[in-house]
C-alpha cells in the first residue's frame, strides 16, 4: 500500500515568540510534526503577500505565519499590520477558491511551547486531510 | 565571486545523534558542489569547540559558514564571535537549528534526519546570498535638553548635569517649579519641608552646567540618539521670538500635568459659590495661612470632596485620596473644632506609610463618607449642600466649604508636542511609555525619555524616581568620548523602485522612514531603525528589504523547504 | 546539403509524433511548445515533461501568446539546461532568442531548437473566438498554397523573413498542397541529424527554398511596401506620428512583450522621466495646453532608438495594443532601415555582436564632416 | 476594523441649476469657459478629442480655443482620469489652480492615490460628472463612427445598455456619493436639458460664488432620478456579483479565466490604483536555475509560460484591491479579452466589505493597510480565541 | 567615587534592570542571586496586567542579556555575609554555594534529572508539582542548566555515598560532586538593594481555611496554576483535576494586620478573574475587596473591562468555611450578611518583607521601617536611597509596588550611581 500524503509547510515564525515557543517545544521534548519547515523573521509584519502566496504557486501545501499575541509584539504594532494583510490574503483566498485553509496565521507567546506543538500538529493534520495542494501539479499556473 | 562555504555539524554531545544520523548527514553535504568543506564536532560551542571552527575558516580560507547545531537564541552570538575573530564578516554566517527543531521534536531518526538535512541545505543556500554586513559607529553629543521646568525636570537635570555634560532646560512658563511649586507643603511623610522645592530651584539656578531657559518653547526636535537638533523659541517680551538652536545627545519630556476643569459636571457647583473652591485654590489658602469663608468667618466644617472627575476621565489619579488626607489633618491641626467630612469613592492609599496617615487622620476626628458619586452642590442658606450616592441611595450632608479634589489630566500641550517629536499617547492622552512594562520612562524615539506626571498621574517621590531613572538611562547611553552602534540588520529602499507612497511611514513604529520630497521617496534613518521588517512587508513596490532577512535569503529557505 | 526526411502524415500529427517519440524515448527530457489551455481555444506557451500532458500539445498552431525567445530567455537566464530539451519555436522568436543570447539574457546549449517555413500567426484578438476552428483551418489553406492568410498578423503578412536561422530541425510548412498528407524535415545541423532517427519517415533529397517559396517570398515584400507606405498619411513625419500615436494609453504594453526588451525597469517608466510639477507652468504658457499624460511619443520613440536596430517584427507589440496602433508596421519599418544601415540582420548569427556594441573605424564617414 | 465610512445621509444639500438649451455638453463647458476667462482657476483637465484623430485623450487646457475639442462626456475612457492626474500633480509644488473634470470612478481613484502620495489634490479642484458609461475601448477604435453615435444615444437616454462597458453596466456609483471625495459634482441626470451645480466642499461652494451663483435650487428633482437610477444599477451590480462568485466557486474557476493571459501587464498598467513604476511582480519574482524549472514542471507535467502569470494576478491583487475602484480600466486594456476588471471589482467588493471600505469615498479615510485596530480579525487568526466575544456579542 | 564596581543584590526584574543599566554603562556589576536561577517573582508570572502580556516572553532577553553581558559577573546561590566601608569604597563578602553542576560544561538537556532517585517538593511551584534532587526550577528556567541540592542529594548527604546516577547520564561531565562552597571578597562603590518581598502568610488566618482546604488557593499558587510552564503547563483545574466553574477571590489578605495597602492585589486579583474567563467563559467569578485601589492611568479601564463579566462585592467581614469539601464564602457588604459557594478561593496576600531583610539590613548596617521593609530616605523624595550614602534600596524590597515602579527605581539607582561619578 502507497504511505501516507506528507505534506510539504513553510512556517514563518516571529523572532521573538513564535521561533522561542518552537525552541521551548524542542527543549521540552515535545513531539512535532515534521512536515512544517520552519523559517525565522524578525517580526511577523515582515511576511509580505509574495512570501506566502509564492510558497503556496510554487507548491508549499500550507503556509502557517506566527506572532506574538496582539499586544505582546516586540516591535509594539507589527502584529496587528501583519494580521491585516493575512485577512485580506485570508479574503481573497476565499473569494477565489484556492483553498484559504491552506494559509494560517497563529499566535504563539515564547512560553508556548506546547501549544507551538499543537498548532502545527492540528495544522499538519489539517493539511495532510486536505491532500496535495492542486496547485503544485496544476500546468495552468 | 566564488564562495567558499564550510558547514560544521555540531552533534551537541549526545543529543544529537540520539536522532539524528551525523554521519549520514556530513555525506549527503560532501556531495553538494556549493559547498568546500563538511565536518562534525562534538560540541561546538565548547572552548576547544570554538578554537576547532576558527582554525577551520583560516585553514580552508572559507568565506561563509554555516553552522548545524542549537537554536541561534542560544549561540548564534558565539560563533559569529568565532568568525569575526577568523577574520571572517560575521554576518556571512548562517546557524541552522537542527537541535530544539529537529532532534528533539522529531521522534523518528529517518525523518529527523532528512529535516536536518533539509534546514541544512537552507542555511547553505541562504547563506551564499548574505551581505557583509558592516557594523557603524557614530560620534555622539552627550548634552541634554530637558522640556518643562516641574519638580522632575528640575530633578532631572540635576541628576544629568556634570562637568562634561551640559543640560538645556526649557520652561514655557516664566518661572521654574510647576505644580508642586504651587503646593502649601509635600505629604509630611514625604518631606513635610516645602523648601525641599525651592532649594531644588536654587541648585538648578546655581549650577554652571545648565541653561535655564524660561518662558521658552521648543518648537521643533530633529535627529536621533546622540545626535539631536532642537529650536527653542522665546516668549519674553523684551526678546519675543528669538529663536535658538541647540544640539543634544538626548530629550527629557517633563511637561506635567494638568487639572480637570470642575466646570465640566455641573454636580460640583464649582463656581457656583465661592465657598465651593478647588484644591489647588485650598494651596493657596494654606500657603497664605487664611483658611477663611468669603465673609471673613472661619468655617466649622469643610466637606474634601475626593475624586472629581475619576468616573468622567476614567482613571484614578492615585494622589488624591493623600492630599485630601493632608488637608484633613491641616485643617484638624490649624482649626480644631472643625468638623472635617472626607467624601471618597475608594481610598487609594498605595505606598507603605500611607495608611498610617489616614489611621492618624481618623484618630484626629476626621469623618469618612464612601460615595459613588456626588448628584449636586448647592447653597442652602448660609451653608452648602453636598447631595451624593452612595449605594443606589442618596444622602445630603451640608458644610460651610467645600474642597474638591480634580482628577489629574495631561498638560494641555502635550498633544502638540507628541506631533512635533512623533511620540505615541495613550488612550488617556499622556505620553506613551516605550514598554508599560520594561521601559517606563523610554520612548519609540530612542533617546528620547518622559518623566513625572507627563506619563500620568504620580505622586512627587515617584516623579523624582522616574527622573534619576531617566538620567540613568541617558547616563548609561550617551557617555563621552563614547560611540552608538546603530542596529546592523536594519531595512534598506532601493531608490530607483520606491514610488514614494509613504505607506511605510505610516507603518513604522519608530518614525526611523522620512520621505525626501526631492528625490520622491522614502529614507531609512538607520541609527533609528530597528529592524522589525514592518515596511518590507507593507511596500508594495518590493523598494525596501530587510537587511539580513532580504526576500531572497527567506525565499532560498522557502525553495529547499518545497525541495 | 541538409539531411531531409519526408513523413507521410498531416503535418501537425507528424511533428506531434516526432517531438513524442522524443519525449518518450527521453532522446530529451521535455518540450517547449504550445499547449491547448482549454477546450475555449485558448493556447500558451508550456514546457512539457509528462507524456499525459503532451497529448495537449500543438506545436504548429497558429498564435503567439508571447514570443517564445522571451519565454525561452527566462527559462535559461541563469544558465543552459542541464536536461536536454526540444523547442519549437517559428523564425522570428527563433531570432529573438538569438538576439537575447547575445545580451546575455539566455543559453541555447542542450536545447534542440525545432522552427518551421512559417506562415505566420493569426492575430491574437483572434484567441478564443466563436469561429476559431474555421478561422485556423482556413489559414492552413492559405499555408498550403503559399498565400498570404488576411487574418494573419500584419507583420506576418509582411513578414520576408519567414525561414527559420539556426534551426537544428526545420518543418517545411508553406507552399506545400498535400500537407495534410505529408511534409518533410530538414535536419540543418549535426545537432538535428542526431534525432533524425526519431523521423519515421523515408530520408529524400529536397531543398527547403522550393519556387513557391521564393514566389511568397516576393509577395510578401511587395506587401511591405504597400504597408510601409501606408504608415507615411499625407502630410509625413512627426505630424503623422503624432497622429498615429495619438490613442496611445501609454500603458507600455508593447515594450512588455518586446522579446527585445529585456530591461526589467524600463526607462520610461523610471524617475528619470517624472518631471516636477511647477515645469507645467511654462509648458502651459507656450502651449495653452497640455496633452495629458505627457510624454507618450517620446516613448515610442526612445524605446525605439534602443531597440529597433534588432526588431525582428514579430508583431506582438501591435497585438496587445489596446488601441489599434499599428507599432509593429512602424517599428519594423524604421528597423528594416536602420538594419540596413548598420548591415546587420537580428537573429542571424549568435557570434555576431549587437550594433550598439560596436564598430568599424571606415563606417558613416559622411557623419560629422563640414 | 475600519468603520471610517461615512453610512450617515449628510443633510440634503441646495444646489443651482442651470438650463441647457446648446445642450448639456455645452453648457458644461461654458461653465468652465466663464470659470478659465475670470481666472477663478487657471487651467482645466478635462477630456479631448486628439484633433484629426478619432483618439479621446486628456487635455490640461487654458487657451479658450481648445474648448473646441474637450468632451466633458467621451464615448470612451482612454486614460484612466486619476492616472492621467497624477501623471502630473505628484512632483511638488504649482503656482497655477487647477481643476479637473472626472467621472466619479476616476475621481475615487484620485482620492486613492491622493492618500498614497500620487496626486495633491492641495493643487488641485475635484469636479465630478454624472456619468453614462462609456464604450469599450477596442470596439470603438474599430469603428469609432459606429460607436460614437450608439454612445450619444445611450448617454442620452441613461440607458444601462449592453454595448456599455462591462464596469459601466455594473456601476452603481456614477453619481455623487455622500463622501468627501469631490468638491464640486456636476448633476446630469435630473431634469432633461438642465445641469446642476451641487458644492461638495467648501472649495466647491466659492466656486460657485465666484461663478456668481447662488446655490439655493432644490435638489429633489436629481436626487430621486439618480436614486431610482442606483437602485435599478444596484441590482444589475448585485447580480452580476453573484454570478461572479459562483464562476470563482468552481475549481480552477479564478485560474480558468485567466487562461489566455499573455502576461503583458497591460491590465496592471492601465489601473489606475497601481501606482507603482514597476510591478513588485516584476522585480521580485525570483529567477530560478533552469533544474529548477524542469523539477516543478515534472511535478506538474508542464510549466506554463511565462512564468508567474498567476503570481502577478493574485499578488497584484493583494496589492491593490481593497482600493479597486471599478473603473473597468483593465479590462478595456486588455488585448485577449479577458473579464479581468469584472474579476477584480467582484473581489474588490468582497474584500472591501470586509475592512468596511469604500476606496474613494472618502479623503479622511485611512488606507485599510495603513492602519489598524487594536482588537479585529480575531477570526482569522488560528485557534482563534474570539468565540467569547462573539457570543457575547450575539446576546 | 573612583571604584567603578557596583554590588546588586537580587536578581529580580529590579536587580536585572540595575545591573543592565550600569554595565552597559562600562561599570562592573557583581549581581548576586541566592537562588540557582535569575528573574525573581517575574518569571512566576503568565501574565501581568494590564495588557496581560505574557511575563516570561517579556523577561527573557532581559535574562539573556544579563547572562551574555560582559560586564556582569553573576553569583548564584550566593548570599552576602558581611559589608564595611562607605560610599565608593565597600568591602563585601559573598558566601557562594556550590552548584555541582558546571554552568560551563552543561548545555541544559536536561538528560540528567530522570535517572536522579530523589523526588522533592519542587517550592518554586509551591510545592505544586515534584522535582529531582537535581532540578530546574521550571522549564525555560535561566542559566538554562541544574543545580544539585545537597541536603537532599544522596550522594551529598552521604546517605547512599556511590550514587552518580546524573554524573552517568550526563554526556558533557558538567557534574562536580567535588565542587566547594567558597567565600568571595569584593571592593564595590556602591550597593543596591533589590531583595524583593514575599507572600504575607495566609495560614496564619485560620478563618479563610487555607492549609485546610485543598482548593483555597494563595495567589501565587494561582500564578503557577495557570502558568504555561507552571506543574500544570497551564491547565486550569482544581487539585482534585475537575473544571473551575466558580471562583471567589478575596483582596487584602493581611492589610489589617500590616497595616498598609500593597497597591497591586487588586490588579493582580482582577487579573486572575480575566485569566478565568479567557479559559473557562462560563465561570463565575467574583471579586471581594474592600477599597479598590487601581491606580494609574491604565488601570481603571481594566477593571471597567471586567466590571460587567464578574461580580465585585465591597465586604466588611468576610470568612471562608468549608464542609466536605464544599467551599462556602460569608461576607457582609453593608451591614447585609451573604454567602456564595464557589469551588475555588484565592487569596490575594499582601506583599511584606522577604525573609532575609532583617538579617541583611544588619549586614549593610541600615535600618528597618516600622513595617519591615528597609527604611529610605523618603522625607526628604529620594524613597531609594538608604540613610547611608551609597547604599540603595530598589523594588519591592523598599515597599510593596508593581513591576513599572520596580524597573523606574531601578533605572533610578543606577541614575543616582552614575551621576555620583560624571
Amino acid at each position: 500500500m502507497e504511505k501516507k500524503f506528507k505534506p510539504n509547510i513553510v512556517g514563518f515564525l516571529c523572532n521573538w515568540c513564535s521561533y522561542a515557543g518552537a525552541d521551548l517545544a524542542g527543549s521540552s521534548k515535545t513531539d512535532v510534526d515534521s512536515s512544517l519547515s520552519v523559517i525565522r523573521v524578525m517580526c511577523s509584519s515582515r511576511v509580505n503577500s509574495n512570501l506566502v502566496l509564492s510558497s503556496l504557486l510554487w507548491g508549499s501545501d500550507g503556509v502557517l505565519v506566527a506572532g506574538c499575541h496582539p499586544g505582546d509584539c516586540h516591535y509594539e504594532q507589527g502584529n496587528y499590520y501583519a494580521r491585516r494583510r493575512f485577512a485580506l490574503l485570508k479574503k481573497i483566498t476565499e473569494v477565489l477558491n484556492l483553498e484559504p485553509d491552506r494559509i494560517q496565521l497563529s499566535w504563539i507567546s515564547a512560553s508556548e511551547g506546547k501549544r507551538y506543538a499543537e498548532v502545527v500538529n492540528k495544522f499538519a493534520d489539517d493539511i495532510s486531510k486536505l491532500g496535495p495542494n492542486p496547485i503544485t501539479s496544476n500546468p495552468k499556473v | 565571486m566564488n564562495k567558499n562555504i564550510g558547514v560544521y555539524v555540531c552533534e551537541c554531545g549526545p543529543n544529537i545523534p540520539e536522532r539524528i544520523d551525523i554521519d549520514k548527514v556530513v555525506k549527503e553535504l560532501s556531495s553538494l558542489n556549493e559547498v568546500k568543506t563538511v565536518k562534525k564536532h562534538s560540541l561546538l560551542c565548547s572552548n576547544d569547540g570554538k578554537k576547532f571552527l576558527k582554525e577551520e575558516i583560516e585553514k580552508e580560507e572559507l568565506s561563509h559558514v554555516v553552522v548545524a547545531a542549537c537554536s541561534p537564541k542560544d549561540h548564534e552570538n558565539t560563533f559569529m564571535k568565532v568568525c569575526e575573530e577568523a577574520g571572517m564578516n560575521p554576518y556571512l554566517f548562517q546557524l541552522v537549528n537542527i537541535r530544539e527543531q529537529c532532534a528533539w521534536m522529531i521522534p523518528d531518526k529517518e525523518e529527523a534526519t532528512s529535516k536536518a538535512l533539509k534546514y541544512i541545505k537552507a542555511g547553505i543556500h541562504r547563506v551564499m546570498y548574505h551581505d557583509p554586513l558592516e557594523k557603524k559607529e557614530l560620534e555622539i553629543k552627550v548634552d541634554v535638553l530637558v522640556i518643562g521646568g516641574g519638580i522632575s525636570g528640575i530633578e532631572a537635570s540635576l541628576s544629568l548635569a556634570g562637568p562634561n555634560r551640559k543640560v538645556h532646560l526649557v520652561e514655557k512658563t516664566d518661572s521654574l517649579g510647576g505644580m508642586a511649586g504651587k503646593l502649601s507643603q509635600i505629604l509630611p511623610h514625604q518631606g513635610s519641608k516645602i523648601k525641599l522645592v525651592k532649594e531644588k530651584i536654587e541648585q538648578a539656578k546655581n549650577n554652571e552646567n545648565i541653561n535655564i531657559y524660561t518662558s521658552s518653547e521648543v518648537k521643533e526636535v530633529r535627529g536621533f540618539l546622540g545626535n539631536f537638533e532642537a529650536v527653542i523659541q522665546s516668549n519674553q517680551e523684551n526678546e519675543e521670538g528669538k529663536v535658538e538652536e541647540i544640539k543634544a545627545g538626548a530629550v527629557v519630556v517633563a511637561t506635567g500635568f494638568d487639572l480637570y476643569d470642575l466646570k465640566e459636571n455641573p454636580a460640583y457647583g464649582y463656581g457656583e459659590n465661592e465657598n465651593i473652591v478647588s484644591a489647588l485654590e485650598f494651596e493657596d489658602m494654606i500657603n497664605s495661612e487664611k483658611i477663611e469663608l468669603k465673609n471673613g468667618k472661619k468655617p466649622k466644617s469643610v466637606a474634601l470632596v475626593h475624586c472629581a472627575g475619576r468616573k468622567e476621565k476614567g482613571y484614578c489619579s492615585k494622589v488624591c485620596c493623600l492630599y485630601n488626607l493632608k488637608f484633613a489633618h491641616y485643617l484638624k491641626d490649624n482649626l480644631p473644632d472643625v468638623e472635617v467630612k472626607e467624601l471618597y469613592m475608594d481610598l487609594c492609599l498605595p505606598h507603605k506609610q500611607d495608611q498610617s496617615y489616614f489611621d492618624q487622620a481618623k484618630e484626629k476626628g476626621v469623618e469618612f463618607i464612601r460615595m459613588d458619586e456626588i448628584v449636586k452642590t448647592k447653597k442652602s442658606g448660609d451653608k452648602i449642600e453636598v447631595e451624593y450616592k452612595n449605594n443606589d441611595k442618596t444622602d445630603k450632608l451640608s458644610v460651610d466649604m467645600v474642597v474638591i479634589a480634580p482628577a489629574m489630566i495631561p498638560s494641555k500641550d502635550t498633544s502638540e508636542l507628541a506631533e512635533l517629536m512623533n511620540l505615541p499617547l495613550d488612550k488617556s492622552g499622556f505620553f506613551k511609555e516605550l514598554h508599560e512594562m520594561l521601559d517606563p520612562v523610554a520612548t519609540p524615539m530612542e533617546g528620547v525619555y518622559i518623566t513625572g506626571c507627563a506619563l500620568g498621574p504620580r505622586n512627587i517621590p515617584e516623579s523624582m524616581t522616574q527622573s534619576h531613572a531617566t538620567s540613568g538611562k541617558i547616563l548609561s547611553s550617551l557617555i563621552p568620548g563614547r560611540k552608538v552602534k546603530p542596529e546592523v540588520k536594519v531595512s534598506e529602499i532601493k531608490e530607483d523602485l520606491c514610488t514614494g507612497c509613504q505607506t511605510c511611514l505610516s507603518v513604522c513604529f519608530y518614525g526611523a522612514i522620512s520621505y525626501d520630497p526631492f528625490k520622491g521617496v522614502s529614507v531609512v534613518n538607520e541609527a533609528i531603525c530597528r529592524g522589525c521588517g514592518s515596511c518590507v512587508g507593507s511596500c508594495p513596490s518590493g523598494a525596501i528589504r530587510s537587511k539580513h532577512f532580504t526576500y531572497y535569503q527567506l525565499y532560498q529557505e522557502v525553495m529547499e523547504a518545497l525541495r | 546539403m541538409a539531411k531531409a526526411v519526408k513523413i507521410k502524415k498531416n503535418v501537425e500529427e507528424g511533428l506531434f509524433d516526432f517531438l513524442k517519440s522524443l519525449l518518450e524515448t527521453e532522446k530529451i527530457k521535455g518540450v517547449f511548445t504550445l499547449k491547448k489551455m482549454d477546450d475555449n481555444g485558448a493556447v500558451s506557451y508550456s514546457l512539457i515533461t509528462s507524456p499525459d500532458e503532451f497529448k495537449k500539445a500543438v506545436p504548429l498552431y497558429p498564435f503567439m501568446p508571447v514570443n517564445a525567445g522571451k519565454a525561452l530567455s527566462s527559462f535559461t537566464l541563469l544558465g543552459k539546461t542541464e536536461e536536454p530539451i526540444a523547442a519549437v519555436l517559428r523564425p522570428c522568436e527563433l531570432r529573438a532568442f538569438v538576439e537575447l543570447i547575445k545580451r546575455a539574457q539566455g543559453d541555447v546549449e542542450n536545447i534542440l531548437i525545432i522552427s518551421l517555413s512559417c506562415g505566420g500567426v493569426l492575430s491574437l484578438n483572434l484567441m478564443g473566438d466563436k469561429d476559431q476552428e474555421s478561422t485556423v483551418s482556413k489559414y492552413w489553406e492559405s499555408v498550403k498554397k503559399a498565400e498570404i492568410s488576411p487574418d494573419t498578423r500584419e507583420t506576418c503578412q509582411f513578414c520576408e523573413n519567414f525561414l527559420p536561422i539556426n534551426a537544428d530541425i526545420t518543418v517545411a510548412a508553406v507552399g506545400n498542397k498535400d500537407l495534410d498528407k505529408e511534409f518533410t524535415l530538414f535536419f540543418n545541423t549535426p545537432k538535428g541529424e542526431e534525432f533524425s532517427k526519431e523521423a519515421s519517415g523515408s530520408s529524400v533529397s529536397e531543398e527547403i527554398e522550393t519556387k513557391e517559396i521564393n514566389d511568397f517570398k516576393k509577395k510578401r515584400e511587395e506587401l511591405k511596401e504597400k504597408f510601409f507606405k501606408e504608415t507615411q498619411s499625407e502630410d509625413t513625419g512627426l505630424k503623422s506620428l503624432v497622429n498615429i500615436f495619438a490613442p496611445c494609453l501609454g500603458c507600455h504594453g508593447c515594450s512588455h512583450v518586446c522579446p527585445i526588451c529585456y530591461c526589467t525597469l524600463c526607462e520610461f517608466d523610471s524617475k528619470t522621466h517624472n518631471y516636477p510639477t511647477s515645469s507645467l507652468g511654462s509648458d502651459l504658457m507656450v502651449k495653452g495646453g497640455l496633452k495629458v499624460p505627457s510624454g507618450n511619443l517620446l516613448f515610442h520613440l526612445g524605446r525605439m532608438t534602443h531597440m529597433a536596430v534588432s526588431c525582428v517584427s514579430c508583431g506582438m507589440c501591435s497585438d496587445v495594443c489596446p488601441v489599434n496602433i499599428p507599432v509593429a508596421t512602424i517599428f519594423s519599418k524604421v528597423g528594416s532601415s536602420l538594419q540596413k544601415e548598420f548591415d546587420y540582420f537580428p537573429g542571424k548569427d549568435i557570434e555576431e555582436p549587437a550594433p550598439q556594441g560596436t564598430y568599424k573605424e571606415d563606417e558613416f564617414t559622411k557623419i560629422g564632416e563640414q | 476594523m475600519n468603520n471610517n465610512q461615512k453610512e450617515t445621509k449628510t443633510n440634503p444639500k441646495k444646489g443651482k441649476i442651470l438650463p441647457a438649451e446648446k445642450g448639456i455638453r455645452e453648457e458644461v463647458l461654458n461653465i468652465f469657459k466663464k470659470a478659465l476667462a475670470d481666472n477663478i482657476f487657471d487651467a482645466l483637465l478635462i477630456p479631448a478629442k486628439v484633433p484629426n484623430t478619432d483618439a479621446y485623450s486628456w487635455i490640461l487646457l487654458q487657451d479658450e480655443s481648445l474648448f473646441d475639442i474637450a468632451d466633458p462626456l467621451p464615448p470612451v475612457m482612454t486614460v484612466q482620469g486619476g492616472r492621467a492626474l497624477s501623471s502630473f500633480s505628484k512632483n511638488g509644488e504649482l503656482d497655477l489652480k487647477i481643476a479637473a473634470l472626472m467621472k466619479p470612478c476616476e475621481i475615487r481613484a484620485a482620492v486613492e492615490l491622493f492618500k498614497l502620495h500620487q496626486i495633491d489634490l492641495n493643487l488641485v479642484t475635484l469636479i465630478s460628472i454624472d456619468c453614462p458609461g462609456a464604450m469599450p475601448l477596442t470596439d470603438y477604435m474599430n469603428d469609432p463612427k459606429k460607436i460614437g453615435e450608439s454612445f450619444k444615444k445611450i448617454s442620452e437616454k441613461w440607458e444601462i445598455s449592453e454595448s456599455l462597458r462591462p464596469a459601466c453596466q455594473n456601476c452603481h456609483r456614477f453619481s455623487l456619493m455622500d463622501g468627501t471625495a469631490s468638491d464640486l459634482h456636476i448633476g446630469l441626470v435630473g431634469e432633461n436639458n438642465k445641469v446642476t451645480l451641487i458644492p461638495n466642499s467648501s472649495i466647491g461652494n466659492d466656486l460657485l460664488e465666484k461663478l456668481g451663483f447662488e446655490p439655493n435650487d432644490s435638489l429633489k428633482e436629481w436626487e430621486s432620478k439618480k436614486e431610482k437610477l442606483v437602485k435599478e444599477k444596484t441590482k444589475k451590480r448585485d447580480a452580476f456579483l453573484k454570478e461572479w462568485q459562483e464562476k470563482t466557486k468552481k475549481t480552477d474557476g479564478f485560474f480558468n479565466e485567466l487562461n489566455k493571459c499573455i502576461n503583458c501587464h497591460n491590465c496592471m498598467n492601465a489601473c489606475p490604483i497601481c501606482y507603482c513604476q514597476q510591478c513588485y511582480f516584476d522585480s521580485q519574482t525570483i529567477n530560478f536555475k533552469p533544474e529548477t524549472y524542469i523539477q516543478k514542471t515534472k511535478e506538474k507535467g508542464a510549466l506554463r509560460f511565462p512564468l508567474n502569470t498567476m503570481l502577478f494576478h493574485i499578488g497584484r491583487m493583494s496589492h491593490m484591491v481593497l482600493s479597486c475602484v471599478s473603473c473597468g480600466a483593465c479590462e478595456d486594456a486588455c488585448p485577449v479579452s479577458i473579464p479581468v476588471g469584472r474579476l477584480f471589482s467582484m473581489v474588490g467588493d468582497q474584500t472591501q466589505k470586509e475592512f468596511n471600505y469604500v476606496p474613494g469615498l472618502n479623503r479622511e479615510d485611512p488606507l485599510p493597510l495603513q492602519d489598524f485596530k487594536e482588537d479585529e480579525f480575531c477570526e482569522v487568526e488560528t485557534p482563534n480565541e474570539c468565540e467569547e466575544k462573539v457570543t457575547e456579542e450575539a446576546k | 567615587m573612583k571604584n567603578q564596581n557596583v554590588l546588586v543584590i537580587g536578581s529580580g526584574v529590579a536587580g536585572m534592570e540595575a545591573s543592565l543599566v550600569l554595565a552597559d554603562a562600562g561599570l562592573k556589576v557583581h549581581l548576586v542571586e541566592k537562588d540557582s536561577l535569575i528573574g525573581g517573582q517575574t518569571i512566576k508570572f503568565e501574565e501581568v496586567y494590564p495588557n496581560m502580556e505574557c511575563a516570561t516572553c517579556m523577561l527573557a532577553p532581559k535574562q539573556q542579556e544579563v547572562l551574555q553581558h560582559d560586564n556582569i559577573t553573576l553569583y548564584l546561590l550566593s548570599e552576602v555575609k558581611k559589608t564595611e566601608g562607605s560610599l565608593g569604597e565597600f568591602k563585601v563578602q559573598i558566601e557562594k554555594k556550590a552548584r555541582y553542576v558546571s554552568l560551563i560544561n552543561c548545555i541544559g538537556c536536561g538528560a540528567c534529572y530522570d535517572p536522579c532517585p530523589v523526588s522533592l517538593d519542587n517550592e518554586f511551584e509551591e510545592g505544586m508539582s515534584q522535582k529531582k534532587a537535581i532540578y530546574v526550577a521550571c522549564p525555560g528556567a535561566l542559566p538554562n542548566a541544574p543545580a544539585i541540592d545537597p541536603e537532599n542529594c544522596v550522594r551529598l548527604n552521604g546517605k547512599k555515598k556511590d550514587c552518580n546516577a546524573c554524573e552517568e547520564a550526563c554526556g558533557f561531565d558538567a557534574i562536580d560532586f567535588t565542587e566547594k562552597d567558597e567565600t568571595v571578597n569584593l571592593d564595590v562603590g556602591a550597593i543596591i538593594v533589590a531583595t524583593g518581598f514575599d507572600q504575607f502568610d495566609v495560614s496564619s488566618l485560620p478563618e479563610f481555611g487555607y492549609g485546610k482546604h485543598p482548593n483555597v488557593y494563595t495567589a501565587m499558587e494561582f500564578e503557577r496554576l495557570y502558568a504555561q510552564n507552571g506543574p500544570t503547563s497551564g491547565k486550569l483545574t482544581l487539585r482534585e483535576d475537575k473544571p473551575i466553574k466558580s471562583a471567589g477571590i478575596i483582596h487584602c489578605m493581611g492589610r489589617e494586620e500590616k497595616g498598609y495597602c500593597s497597591g497591586v492585589c487588586c490588579m493582580y486579583s482582577m487579573k486572575f478573574a480575566h485569566f478565568i474567563k479567557d479559559k473557562a467563559p462560563e465561570a463565575k467569578i467574583h471579586e471581594f475587596h474592600t477599597d479598590l485601589c487601581i491606580p494609574g492611568k491604565s488601570h481603571q479601564k481594566f477593571y471597567d473591562g471586567l466590571k460587567n463579566k464578574i461580580e465585585f462585592t465591597r465586604y466588611e467581614d468576610i470568612e471562608v468555611k468549608g464542609k466536605n469539601g464544599n467551599l462556602e464564602i460569608s461576607y457582609t457588604n453593608n451591614g447585609k450578611k451573604n454567602s456564595i459557594k464557589p469551588d475555588m478561593v484565592i487569596l490575594s496576600p499582601a506583599m511584606v518583607p522577604s525573609a532575609g531583610t532583617e538579617n541583611l539590613a544588619k549586614i549593610l548596617g541600615i535600618s528597618q521601617d516600622s513595617m519591615g521593609f528597609f527604611s529610605t530616605q523618603d522625607q526628604n523624595l529620594s524613597p531609594i536611597d538608604s540613610e547611608k550614602e551609597g547604599i540603595f534600596v530598589i523594588g519591592c524590597a523598599e515597599g510593596p509596588k508593581d513591576i513599572p515602579e520596580s524597573v523606574s527605581q531601578a533605572e533610578a539607582a543606577a541614575g543616582r550611581v552614575l551621576s555620583f561619578l560624571q
